[in-house]
């Protein structure tokens, strides 16, 4: 069991007040808060170490490489990666999606390929693969969801006909930040590869919430965000392979991923530094490092456990408001720490605004979703989604928030 | 129920989102726009019957919050049967009343709108179905995206 | 005449011991030290306002939101930008320069086309052109630097032969970052556009040390990094002139561009939404609109005028070491503050070594210009850079260890 | 000057970095292989006389600072006339002496290298010219790039 009090004290942005009321913060799938030992370690870089990285041989600057590679390491630690170099630093989850789409897609994809994705895919790892099929002239297919009460569970049977030969590629997410689904990516790693298509797993909404290892799950790239785990935004991961990686040509290029250069051309060092082109996001890498080390101070396993239970709880709770329409899989099937929900005739922005007034920070929207949306006959949804900082009374918060907006729209 | 969300959500904002007027497509329109609100979603389709330069018909169809929603609902009553010229003048008041929750004596129901300008955020709800509206004036058929205009 | 005492006071890492010394930093060209306002813009937004932007309708999600556009309105005025719009949020500017790159070099390079650059730049300022070249089949071609008292200035001689209508665009540095050189910047885009190139100023070295007017220069594409102007690593700035942008597809794809997506297409935003897919680096881009208001509080003007003194002095006293060579233009031509230089039968980095043990902080190799480095028949220089916190008694102790490490190696 | 720069920059290291032995191309070389150290721009070519698996000459040439000169310099008088395996367990040896700074007794001037170990940057600038000995004895025509060793 988590000590939520004590973990809340690590947070200072939850302790003001919205709109005369405590905030409740309920929109961790957008991004997550952070521990002062993570705002602490960006200080600590500006105020002692900064130096730009690498190419330096001054204190300062040594100081700044060695945090910079210990961020790293630790981060391959965090996802127990074979190798540090086969951490790269993005932006977030979009840039080291769309790094695979264009050096890995325009390497390796022609006519004839499919790649294959999911219909409940965040847009970020869905536009990317449409951009990159039309580049090269595959063919895109979607393993479809199911409905009833495994809704947006991905239809496993299916992925059978469409996980054929010609699939040189399946991305997938790990955890739908609209539905809450947490896919079998071991599984869907070990069924790709049998067919010897390259996976690439959006883990997003999952790293920083459950316990997570690269060589457990067999993939080939996996992709995530430091601030939905308490880093900092602006940073992100790209893991890949290895082997995959020594043979990609880089997507961007520039200072400090080159052997040589003449004005004809260039010839590049190994990974990870191939992809890494100018001046790294370096205070940000090294922020990152510090929220692995206080997210696993906590214990993945406990946060997916807290989360879990939240979930369920609010679950419970949402159930017992009138005409509310509760998306995503049902008791039994794996589930993570978000719930998003309807109501007829009252719209999810409206809702977002009355909640806002009582301090309750909610997302309401088509959450970067649009095509699984239309498919489940939906404009928006309102979500929730929750943290090892998050409670039970704040659940009893978002429901006495609710039933407050239906009184007044519906009465 | 705050001051400020009582402003914002009018008893005539929630009579329009409830009774939309003028909702649904038209058959004899001569002229439509559609427009979006990408970051939230909101959609907003206007048809007209323009005649000459006078609004002889107008009607909207969409999906949205109760803000914009009911916007465009107010809107079909204002501007049917007004000129084209009159219909952006309308518009102007309309977007100083939201911008700055100023309205002049004159204008009736719109002045209900006021409580949105201290919801900055949804300024742009609220001018949807306006924005398609001129949009359909001027025959554009591009989409009329809110974020393109500065509210 | 700055108050460099005052300015020192600003600067947190500024007052420390390295090697039992105190630190005198000049490696600014690689990157520069933050003042306590931009760490503080850094802390304040996730003790207080962190929550992702745009699509958030709670208190948290709208003061991230107006910090967020409030930082690009603060970079737009302080390049004096006509629409904030025009201000586009990368990494820095080796990520600006391949955006331009990818995208417009992807929608209008073909073959007989000639892509203009000059023999001075970055490696961030060049490969990415021969890459674009490379991929549509465009020729690459440079503009030769002088030598003499001049050296490293550009032969605007030759520019006349090379300007020929078949040039599309014409990429060049404002300051190079190795030789000192200021370019005629405003000058050079307007003979580009009378042969109807677009232009792309490189202004990684200028832009937070001089007075900057993307109007008055008359360029359409500008590209800097924020850590070289005082703010954040991982956050910089394509400026690129409306009119172009809105032409312009984007080169990464994901949430946030778009107003409309299916299972089969994408439509995207106009400028600046549709180049910044995914979670943008929201607290960087606020800090660095905090480094805009530090700089202006300060002036350029001063800055620029404190640097050119700085320089002034430091090559007056070098030239008093034996064997130097001090690179790029000599009196009279315009010049920043930095100074390159190299002795014979001393290596760089046995210089920045011995300096670090004097606490002097300085950048020795080839400063990610390697074939300009060929050119000058050298294999690397060692470089003191200048910013608005140095002083001379720290152009002193540069001397003085570079006394003491000529004796150690030539006696 | 302080203990860690006296201890780098030993009578033998500026010895060689004046003085380098078995400095230029070799005519009779029948291996040669190229290194480099892409973050600071050192560059060193090994040029090799193979006699079976003899290593009958040995030459080198490049630029780059005093620890990379003077490692390359030394490095060819201790490789000359050793086998192959020789050269490997050497070069085992004097990595150890750069990364940890102990220095086993028997070994002589390779020695001079442990004050290497206190700058760890400067590492890859001691062993540039062993990777580039190292991949010429294999035959590797690969550039030696020290980014790709964990040194
Ligand atoms: C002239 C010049 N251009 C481009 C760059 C690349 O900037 P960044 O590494 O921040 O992308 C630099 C700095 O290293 C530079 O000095
Ligand atoms: C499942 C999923 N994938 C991708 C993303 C995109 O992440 P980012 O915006 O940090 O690039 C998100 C978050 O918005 C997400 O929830």
């Amino acid at each position: 069991m988590l000590d939520v009090n004590k973990i809340r004290a690590d947070f200072p942005i939850l302790h003001q007040q919205v709109n005369g009321h405590p905030l409740v913060y309920l929109d961790n799938g957008a991004t997550a808060q952070k521990p002062r030992r993570v705002i602490d370690a960006l200080v600590h870089y500006y105020e002692r170490d900064n130096s730009n990285v690498h190419r330096g041989l001054h204190a300062l600057s040594m100081r700044a490489t060695d945090a910079y590679e210990g961020a790293r390491a630790r981060i391959a630690k965090f996802i127990n990666a074979a190798d540090p170099a086969e951490v790269i630093f993005t932006r977030g989850t979009t840039e080291s999606i769309n790094l695979v789409a264009h050096s890995w897609g325009h390497a390796h994809l022609k006519p004839g390929d499919v790649v294959l994705t999911t219909e409940i895919e965040h847009h970020s790892n869905l536009i990317p693969w449409q951009q990159a099929a039309r580049a090269s002239g595959a063919t895109l297919k979607y393993v479809p969801f199911l409905g009833g009460d495994a809704e947006g569970g991905l239809d496993l049977a299916a992925l059978d006909t469409l996980l054929t030969p010609q699939v040189k590629l399946f991305a997938f997410t790990h955890i739908s930040n609209t539905l809450g689904t947490i896919n079998p990516a071991a599984e869907l790693c070990r069924r790709a590869r049998a067919v010897g298509a390259v996976t690439v797993i959006d883990a997003a909404q999952s790293v920083g919430h459950m316990p997570l290892d690269v060589r457990a799950l067999g993939c080939d790239f996996l992709a995530f965000s430091g601030h939905k785990m308490c880093g900092p935004t602006g940073i992100g991961v790209l893991y890949g392979r290895r082997a995959l990686l020594d043979k990609l040509a880089p997507d961007e290029t520039g200072g400090g991923i080159v052997v040589s250069v003449t004005y004809e051309g260039a010839t590049w060092k190994p990974a990870p530094e191939r992809f890494e082109a100018g001046t790294p996001n370096v205070a940000d890498a090294i922020a990152l490092g510090a929220a692995c080390d206080y997210l696993d101070s906590i214990g993945r396993d406990q946060i997916a456990a807290h989360d879990a239970v939240l979930a369920q709880v609010a679950m419970e709770k949402l159930s017992t408001l009138p005409g509310i329409r509760i998306i995503g899989p049902r008791t039994g099937a794996a589930r993570s720490g978000l719930v998003s929900f309807a109501f007829e005739g009252v719209h999810a922005h409206d809702i977002v605004t009355f909640a806002d007034e009582d301090g309750v920070a909610l997302r309401g929207g088509h959450h970067c979703n649009q095509p699984l949306m239309r498919k489940l006959g939906l404009t928006s949804t309102t979500r929730a989604s929750f943290y090892l900082y998050n409670t039970e009374q704040e659940i009893d918060a978002l429901v006495a928030t609710l039933r407050r907006t239906l009184k007044f729209f519906i009465g | 129920m705050s001051a400020d969300l009582t402003e914002l959500y009018q008893q005539v904002i929630l009579d329009h989102n409830r009774r939309p007027r003028n909702r649904g497509k038209l058959p004899t329109a001569n002229r439509v726009a559609h427009g979006d609100n990408p970051s939230c979603g909101d959609q907003c389709s206007v048809y007209l019957r323009l005649d000459g330069d006078r609004i002889a018909e107008i009607t909207f169809d969409g999906s949205g919050c109760a803000i914009s929603q009911a916007s465009a609902s107010l809107m079909t009553t204002q501007l049917k049967g007004k000129t084209t010229a009159d219909a952006q003048k309308l518009y102007d008041e309309f977007h100083t009343i939201v911008t700055t929750g100023q309205a002049p004596e004159e204008i009736s129901d719109l002045g209900a709108f006021a409580g949105v300008h201290a919801f900055p955020a949804r300024i742009k709800c609220a001018t949807l179905g306006w924005h398609a509206a001129l949009n359909a004036i001027k025959g554009d058929p591009a989409d009329a995206t809110t974020e393109t205009h500065k509210d």
